[in-house]
């Protein structure tokens, strides 16, 4: 194990779970114990009779006479041997750190309690986190608590301590070094990391004749080959959506792009209020995106033909001639969007996503110049990962060095090539021709399978390292707990390739950075403490460059897009829920609605209504999808809005040997993705199946029937004040029986406003919920069922046109009306209201009638079917949030506006004498798009009571008289008038 | 032998055993009862019954059942812990009559079962008159007479009875 | 040529038939109503054998049930309630023949009750006891249900919401039984006695000899009985009433569309008779065949029950109108939709259609004599009547919930093995009891019939 | 002589009946009564401990303040248990012989904890947090009784929910000076004027509310 001997002060609760210091480890391992149940604040040790149990006897006793000399065994107190310093029993504590996805980290703060992480949350000081945070990073918490982590370190099946590992890995380098390491070669996962960089950089010196290759299942080299066609270098682009008032985006779902989403989503929504300033969004592409959702403008229109429609636009601003054939539907289109970019030079932005051929890219490029966006709207970077970008040649070079049996030593750190390599390279059997191919992974997989050497990865909340946003930031990424499993951080790893794998990443990182910056060893420790605290290395970010065009617009218009394909052509997309596959482990993700078509645990193969039709298939019908060099059965999903002639089909499911969560789950589309890295496959041919698969989706109606629900207006009605005159109606005080209950008294009033403007349906806030409020996983036989435990509910509704309709996406969780329906039909008071107008629920007064929920106009309550938590592995334990109480089965639970954070902030305001600041629900911390915003309305300064006072609020079901406190703002779209 | 004896008879049709009755009564026995597998129409006044008790058990009980509840009600949920139930906070409250009616009833319904048990003396598995094989009839078809005497007039009063018409004059056995 | 035919030939057609056939003495009464008793039909045991079974379905579905979650039914959100407390509605409401039958017509002095009342009260109890199951089981966590429903000072120092219809539920039908159980021991005392003086084994007269308390018919007991018993009935006439009400406030006092109509109490206690009369029927037409009831339970019998049903069905048919005029009239878009769309044309509409048909269609075949007179079409559409009632609450209860305000949350249902083996095993159960109370209770009021007998021979003239 | 009953069965029905009643709702009461008692309630327990520790010789002879110990009573929901290491801050002078002590200096020594017998304990749904009660003027004493009299910590009330209750809907009577939380042994004054008025102050100074909301303490 890395020794952490040398651990700054504030790191002690990594400290406190030191293995081989028994003690305290054994405390967090107490800690682990007690959680499955109802768990309490304080740090003591596990209840011997868990609490269920505990209560069910309770009950029982008081039901059948008899049993009433039934005495609970007494808990054991552990308290510590020696207090650390800076932990207290029931206190917080956060630390800044970093997680690398597709190479590019966002700056996060983890709380910790009790030396446990237990909630992720973003970096207000880091760039591409602003304080908010994704599903997958908040999902990260579940990955480093999965029991099913990879464990250990193998060769041949034998366990290896670290110790040997590491003196194994000396030898093998020692006999490498011989002939320059000529038969040594490395899969490495991109990464920005500055101290991996410096690693290889020895790595080479060590091994010249060595190979470095690059991979990742999705890469955007498209982008990169188009920024050298058109600038003769390969640059980063960072689109700067503030600026932007008018941005067109070519299948780019830019909302998604890892790296880079939560600030573009933070500033794309800022832009979104009604007024001048309101930008417009042009989206060109096949499937519906996140991004093609919250479109002013969707053009639907197949990933071959983006191509021309993009040199049509071109054509009209004046590059280039091609065009399509004139007074076509997608030709009136461009003329419009030309129009609208040309009327905004300098405040436009043309976006292109990795689907699309470089060309396209270039051609963008030369829009955005022509436009004169470039350091306006658009500003280019020297790329980030340099020369650790991934290549999706990588895979093919590779099986051909081991084809040739030129490799000895494969070292892989790259996620999982097995399963994401074409099937026709057969990688599996290659890998297993290599004497020595070492795997580092966080979970045993297809690879590891094929692997002679097999080496757990630990977590990134487990281990030391360092790594750089997509605008080139440096954050220190810092251990939250020691490594709850035997596992090697990549930095170790790596380090043991040049014999100091036992140095401890701490002090790797420190020389490094002493080096790096040259700073004395008083004022280094100053700053890093500092780096530490806030999370970034300050100034680190990539300077923009100027990008000159190499070559004139024209020759970039003048390039050949591919023809357009024969047949019915496939594109692959990333998950929203899995990405490329690899979290395909994770339950909270797994189990995520999909943000665009609601479906839960699988995916599908995607097409148009009128394609379907064509094809003679129906809604989850298997059928077979036959490319050149693979086939795959799956089952079709009509998706509203959907291109006709092509297919889309998302990656990373259909997992052989992806763990217990995975395994089952969906078809894996990688078995028709031919060539590595291919976004597209032409034509594929389709034959209907017999099977008949159903989709678990939460979700069962997309239309609103007319009712006033989630409302959005076009910018000009709105202008006119069209919209406004039908909100009068849906807000304000309805005349009710009851004589209202005055909440102006007490200091807090609490209540939330959703801006529909601003949500994108992104659903980071479902996981933020769920792991803020221990809900528990289902599975998808019961979410198939409807029994789904979500407290928050991104609905989606569709209105227009059904092959291409308009999208609109509401979040709703508990209105906590304050005369709410739920309350006055439940039996024994277990849901009642506070004096601050909470619409509380009591779990354990809950007897679980369900009356409330019947009674519940928005549906918003959710109920323990079973026991949604069978026996759960201590380490799952660690997970919970000790400040939530566990609902046991058979109780009624909701959405309580986080009263657990409300309650905590009260009593440390009160202890210090003052009142509660900056209290925020964990959905409105985790948006991107600061679409939730929670706060107390009888401080009229607050952000949400000015919210309640916009002229877009609206309340749902206003009729109904259930006065909610959580408010609506009404979307306003933003169209062309000439597309109208 | 202080104990006054039972002389038990049958006794043909109803009118018959009234005349029976009065005559007993004319001549100072007023100790009678009659046995019937159903009610008999004016038995009471032939007996010269007071009346029953039962009506005002039930009144008392029923109105302290409503009372009962409206205290109930008020006192759990509005003094001794006063939620607010979705801000229906109403006193006196409409939610408070279906209970009021149904504790009522209920309280009612038991104080009558329980003051029948009361003033038949029941349950009361044995009584002498059972001794008497005959008496079986009285539940089922036959109608009968029993009428308490001294030791020293049973005689008389039986040959009365039998001159009246009556059958299976007997005396019943004391209570053992 | 049946006995009742040939009375019916002897009069016009417009003279009544007579309630009683032939003139029997009360002891012939006496002796053909309690036989049953002490010569037992020989398939009885096997029937027992049968109804014990299925009640073991009951026993399974309620263990699986405790033991696993309700997830083990087919309920989900938004449909949080299913056949648990559809069959709870259903159960109770058959449950309201009895005491109308018994109560109600004993206040207007319907001689015709007499025959019947016992067999009536018996259903009912057995029925709410059937329905009193549900409530239960149907919560999450009933091992605290079963105690923290009732008002009971506790170290929690809380109390239950009474606002809320459960509560009153948890009242009406704790009184409801506890009165008709009452008013049926009160009821069967005097027969107990006549079993326990008519037996000839030593076991029967002590065991009825002990549930007869001793009662000896003795006049000074019969003054305060009847009044008692008089009361009793004028109690429990407001009672069932009440009780249907009640459960109708279940849905009424909720604000779901379906649910928030003023019109149900009383659609839902003409419903409750309705079914009620409508299990009577299902059940005394082969009960009187099988034990030789045929003069006491005569066909004018059947045929007033008929009468009621037809009555009470067309209040039902009412109540259907109204809802629906009320949802055109009264202007919600959610109303509106729920009734003119999803419940006519949703995926339930089969459900919905088959309720229009059994509740409101079958009972107009009783206008015609013929039909009602007819045994087999009395029988077969009593038993129509139950499913038409059955799916009413289906109607209400799941139709409503599964689409209701946003049509995001709209879900579907499906009961799973656990609800049937539920259902079919309350029938059982119900069964079961019913065979064992015609066989060791007088399953006719055998005290009120020989009163009865008397008072028309008086009126006859003739003398037994 | 044909009766189906001896007269001794009258006397024998009414005593069964009364029997079954009886025996029913004795019963219950006897269910619902348990949970009122000491035994129900598990007061004045004494419990083992793994260490003899005696609070009265601590308070009272040594004078050791309460949150010398339960260092976390000011700051956070627990009030802390001391680690090994506070024990041994003094233990390592005095009595650093004794075997009383053993327990203590084999867990410094083999670093593995001292695993207490928890005495006071509400369920884990009911989050209960020391250091708002103590900030408000809520004394040790009033919820853990003298435990300056205690060879063996013992639980002095029921901590039902009903007994949390009375306190949370009338705080005045249960508040004291600030100074005087952790004392064993302050009273409020005798005369009830001046004990209405302090309880006054006391609410002011300390910005008490009765709070009976349900998330005041279930989460």
């Amino acid at each position: 194990m890395p020794s952490m001997k040398s651990l700054p002060v504030i790191q002690d609760p990594a400290t406190k779970a030191l293995p081989g210091h028994r003690p305290l480890w054994q405390s967090v391992e107490e800690v682990a114990r007690r959680r499955g149940e109802f768990a309490a604040g304080a740090a003591e040790a596990p209840p011997e009779l868990s609490r269920r149990s505990f209560l069910q006897i309770l009950g029982a006793s008081a039901a059948f006479a008899g049993l009433t000399a039934c005495q609970p065994p007494r808990d054991k107190i552990v308290p510590y041997v020696q207090e650390p310093k800076e932990d207290r029993p029931g206190k917080r504590l956060h630390y800044a750190t970093a997680l690398s996805f597709e190479g590019y980290a966002t700056g996060l703060v983890v709380a910790a309690a009790e030396g446990r992480p237990v909630k992720v949350e973003g970096n207000p000081a880091h760039p591409a986190s602003l304080g908010a945070s994704s599903a997958f990073d908040q999902a990260a918490l579940l990955d480093l608590y999965d029991p099913g982590r990879a464990k250990g370190l193998w060769r041949k099946g034998q366990a290896l301590g670290f110790r040997t590992f590491l003196s194994e890995v000396q030898k093998l380098s020692a006999a490498h070094e011989a002939d320059g390491g000529a038969r040594l070669s490395f899969l490495l996962a991109p990464d920005a990391s500055p101290l991996l960089a410096e690693f290889r950089r020895r790595l080479q010196l060590r091994f010249p004749r060595a190979t470095f290759r690059f991979w990742a299942p999705i890469a955007d080299d498209h982008a990169q080959e188009g920024a050298r066609l058109a600038f003769g270098r390969k640059l980063d682009l960072h689109a700067r959506l503030e600026r932007a008032r008018v941005i067109l985006a070519l299948d780019s779902d830019f909302l998604a792009t890892p790296g880079d989403s939560l600030r573009l989503t933070r500033e794309f929504a800022s832009r979104r209020q009604p007024g001048e300033e309101m930008s417009r969004l042009y989206v060109a592409e096949p499937a519906m995106t996140l991004t093609g959702a919250v479109a002013d403008h969707r053009f639907r229109v197949g990933p071959a033909e983006v191509s021309p429609f993009a040199s049509a636009v071109a054509a009209e601003l004046g590059l280039g001639k091609r065009s399509a054939p004139a007074g076509s539907p997608l030709a009136r289109a461009a003329k419009a969007v030309a129009a609208d970019l040309s009327r905004n030079r300098g405040r436009s932005l043309v976006l292109v996503g990795p689907r699309q051929p470089a060309s396209v890219h270039a051609l963008a490029h030369a829009l955005n110049s022509a436009l004169g966006n470039a350091g306006e709207t658009v500003v280019y970077t020297k790329p980030v990962l340099g020369d650790a970008a991934p290549s999706s040649a990588a895979i093919t070079d590779l099986a051909r060095d081991v084809e040739a049996g030129r490799v000895d030593t494969l070292v892989v750190t790259a996620w999982n090539p097995v399963y994401a390599a074409p099937a026709a390279t057969d990688l599996g059997a290659l890998l297993a021709r290599v004497p020595n191919a070492i795997y580092h992974s966080l979970r045993e997989d297809e690879t590891s399978k094929a692997c002679s050497w097999r080496v757990a990865a630990a977590h990134p909340f487990e281990s030391w390292g360092d790594a750089r946003g997509r605008d080139g930031t440096v954050s220190i990424v810092q251990p939250l707990i020691a490594p709850l499993y035997e596992s090697v951080s990549t930095v170790d790893f790596l380090a043991a390739f040049l014999d100091e794998g036992d140095k401890g990443g701490l002090r790797h990182l420190q020389e490094t950075w002493r080096a790096r910056t040259g700073l004395d060893p008083a004022t280094f420790d100053r700053e890093w403490q500092r780096w530490l605290r806030q999370g970034i290395v300050a100034g680190t970010a990539e300077s923009p460059v100027a990008a000159a065009l190499a070559v004139p617009p024209a020759e970039l218009t003048a390039l050949d897009p591919p023809a357009r394909p024969e047949g019915l052509e496939i594109a692959f997309a990333p998950d929203y829920s899995v990405w490329d596959g690899r979290f395909a482990n994770n339950a909270w993700l797994q189990e995520l609605p999909d943000p665009v078509t609601k479906v839960t645990w699988d995916n599908a193969a995607y097409l148009s209504a009128e394609t379907a039709r064509r094809l003679g298939v129906s809604e989850g019908q298997v059928v077979t999808l036959a490319v050149k060099g693979g086939s795959l059965s799956a089952p079709v999903k009509v998706m509203p809005g959907h291109a006709d002639d092509c297919v889309t089909l998302p990656l990373g499911y259909g997992r052989a040997d992806g763990g217990a969560v995975s395994k089952g789950v969906g078809v894996n589309a990688y078995r028709l993705r031919t060539t590595p890295g291919a976004w597209r496959v032409a034509g594929a041919a389709v034959t209907p199946g017999k099977g008949k698969h159903r989709f678990a989706v939460p979700q069962g109606h997309f239309a609103m029937e007319g009712r006033p629900l989630a409302l959005d207006f076009a910018s000009h009605e709105w202008a006119h004040g069209e919209g406004g005159g039908e909100l009068e109606h849906l807000r304000g005080t309805p005349p009710t029986a009851q004589v209202p209950v005055d909440y102006s008294k007490p200091d807090y009033k609490w209540g939330m406003a959703v801006d529909l403007s601003r949500c994108t349906g992104c659903s980071a806030c479902l996981v933020a919920c769920q792991e803020e409020n221990n809900i528990p996983v289902v599975g998808a036989e019961q979410v198939a069922k409807g029994r789904i435990m979500q407290w928050i509910r991104i609905d989606r509704y569709y209105s227009g046109p059904a092959a291409d309709p308009q999208t609109i996406s509401q979040p709703v969780m508990c209105q906590h009306c304050e005369t709410a329906p739920c309350e006055y039909v439940c039996p024994v008071n277990a849901t009642v209201h506070s004096d601050e107008g909470l619409n509380e629920m009591v779990y354990n007064r809950c007897v679980g009638t369900r009356y409330c929920s019947n009674n519940c106009p928005y549906k918003v309550r959710r109920f323990n079917f079973l026991n949604y938590r069978p026996e759960v592995a201590p380490v799952e334990t660690l997970l919970m949030n000790p400040d939530v109480t566990v609902r046991s089965r058979g109780v009624m639970e909701k959405c309580t506006y986080c009263v657990q954070r409300i309650e905590r902030a009260r009593i440390e305001a009160r202890v210090a004498g003052k009142k509660i600041e900056g209290l925020q629900s964990a959905c409105q911390q985790a948006c991107p798009a600061e679409a939730i915003v929670f706060g107390n309305l009888n401080d009229s300064g607050s952000k949400v009571a000015r919210l309640h006072d916009d002229a877009r609020r609206y309340d749902l079901l206003h009729e109904l008289g259930t006065r909610p406190r959580t408010a609506y703002l009404a979307r306003i779209r933003n169209p062309n008038p000439d597309l109208a | 032998m202080r104990e006054p004896r039972v002389v038990l008879c049958q006794v043909a049709s109803v009118e018959k055993l009234y005349d029976a009755a009065r005559t007993l009564q004319a001549a100072g026995f007023t100790a009678l009862d009659f046995y019937s597998p159903y009610p008999l129409p004016g038995s009471d006044e032939v007996l010269k019954l007071r009346r029953s008790p039962v009506p005002a058990i039930a009144a008392v009980a029923g109105f302290t059942g409503v009372a009962l509840a409206v205290l109930m009600q008020w006192w759990m949920n509005d003094v001794d812990y006063a939620l607010n139930v979705g801000n229906r906070s109403a006193v006196p409250s409409p939610t408070w009559v279906p209970i009021m009616f149904e504790l009522g009833v209920l309280l009612a319904g038991i104080a009558i079962f329980l003051g029948l048990l009361a003033l038949f003396r029941f349950p009361q598995p044995y009584d002498p008159l059972f001794e008497v094989d005959a008496f079986r009839s009285a539940t089922v078809d036959a109608l009968w007479l029993s009428v308490k005497v001294e030791a020293g007039e049973v005689e008389r009063v039986s040959s009365e009875l039998r001159q009246l018409g009556a059958s299976e004059v007997q005396l019943v056995p004391e209570g053992a | 040529m049946t006995p009742e035919a040939a009375a019916a030939a002897t009069k016009g057609p417009l003279a009544e038939a007579p309630l009683i056939l032939g003139h029997p003495t009360d002891r012939q009464l006496n002796d053909e109503l309690l036989a049953p008793i002490f010569d037992p039909n020989a398939n009885w045991k096997k029937a027992v054998g049968v109804a014990a079974a299925g009640t073991g379905l009951l026993a399974v579905g309620v263990v699986v049930t405790i033991a696993r979650g309700i997830g083990m039914w087919g309920n989900n959100i938004p449909v949080g309630w299913g056949y648990g407390i559809i069959n709870f509605v259903w159960w109770i409401g058959i449950g309201h023949a009895g005491t109308l039958i018994s109560a109600i017509l004993l206040l207007f002095q319907q001689k015709w009750r007499t025959s019947i009342n016992r067999f009536a009260e018996a259903m009912t109890i057995f029925a709410v006891m059937q329905a009193g199951l549900f409530p239960l089981i149907h919560t999450g966590r009933p091992w605290f249900a079963i105690y923290w429903l009732f008002p009971y000072p506790n170290t929690m120092g809380i109390w239950p919401n009474f606002k809320s219809p459960l509560i009153w539920d948890v009242f009406a039908v704790s009184t409801y039984f506890t009165i008709s159980l009452l008013f049926w021991f009160v009821g069967l005392v005097p027969d107990l006695a006549a079993l326990r003086d008519s037996a000839k084994s030593k076991v029967h007269r002590i065991a009825y000899g002990i549930f007869a308390l001793g009662w000896k018919g003795s006049s000074r007991h019969w003054q305060h009985y009847r009044i008692g018993y008089l009361i009793l009935a004028a109690l429990s006439t407001p009672l069932v009433l009440s009780v249907h009400s009640i459960v109708s406030f279940d849905f009424a006092v909720a604000q779901l569309p379906g649910w928030h109509t003023t019109i149900f109490p009383p659609y839902f206690v003409a419903g409750a008779v309705f079914s009620g009369f409508a299990m009577v029927l299902t059940l005394m037409i082969p009960a009187r065949a099988v034990l030789h009831f045929e003069k006491v339970v005569t066909v004018r019998h059947l045929e007033n029950m008929a009468k009621v049903m037809l009555v009470t069905g067309l209040i039902v048919s009412y109540g259907y109108g109204m809802e629906n005029f009320m949802a055109w009239y009264g202007g919600s878009a959610y109303e509106a939709f729920l009734f003119f769309r999803t419940r006519t044309t949703g995926p339930y509409a089969p459900i919905y259609w088959t309720l229009i048909f059994c509740n409101v269609l079958v009972p107009q075949t009783f206008w015609f004599k013929k039909l009602r007179t007819n045994l087999a079409w009395l029988w077969i559409a009593s038993i129509l009547v139950n499913v038409g009632m059955w799916s009413e609450r289906f109607v209400i209860i799941v139709v409503s919930l599964h689409r209701d305000f946003l049509p995001s949350s709209w879900g579907i249902y499906a009961p799973t093995w656990v609800d049937w083996s539920i259902y079919v095993g309350t029938l059982s159960f119900f069964s079961l009891l019913f065979l064992l109370f015609l066989r060791f209770v007088p399953s006719v009021a055998v005290a009120e019939v020989k009163e009865l007998n008397h008072e028309l021979h008086h009126q006859a003239g003739g003398h037994a | 002589m044909s009766a189906p009953f001896k007269p001794h069965w009258n006397l024998l029905a009414r005593l069964s009946i009364a029997v079954l009643g009886g025996g029913a709702g004795g019963a219950l009461l006897a269910l619902w009564g348990y949970w009122h008692t000491p035994y129900g309630q598990r007061l004045q327990e004494e419990v083992a401990q793994p260490v003899l520790f005696d609070h009265r010789h601590h308070v009272v002879d040594d004078l050791v303040d309460c949150r010398y110990c339960h260092f976390n009573v000011e700051r956070g929901a627990s009030a802390g248990i001391p680690s090994t290491q506070m024990c041994l801050n003094c233990h390592s002078q005095i009595w650093n012989k004794s075997p009383k002590l053993e327990p203590i200096r084999k867990s410094y020594f083999t670093g593995i904890p001292i695993e207490w017998v928890r005495v006071h304990q509400v369920p884990d749904f009911a989050y209960f947090n020391h250091s708002i009660h103590v900030k408000k003027g809520v004394g040790c004493v009033t919820c853990h009784g003298r435990v300056d009299e205690m060879p063996a910590v013992t639980k002095v009330a029921s901590l039902q929910m009903a007994w949390c209750l009375d306190c949370h809907r009338n705080p005045a009577p249960q508040l004291r000076p600030p100074e005087e939380i952790t004392s064993m042994t302050w009273a409020p004054p005798e005369d009830a004027a001046a004990r209405t008025a302090l309880a006054a102050e006391l609410m002011k100074k300390y910005d008490v509310h009765s709070r009976v909301s349900c998330t005041t303490c279930h989460r």
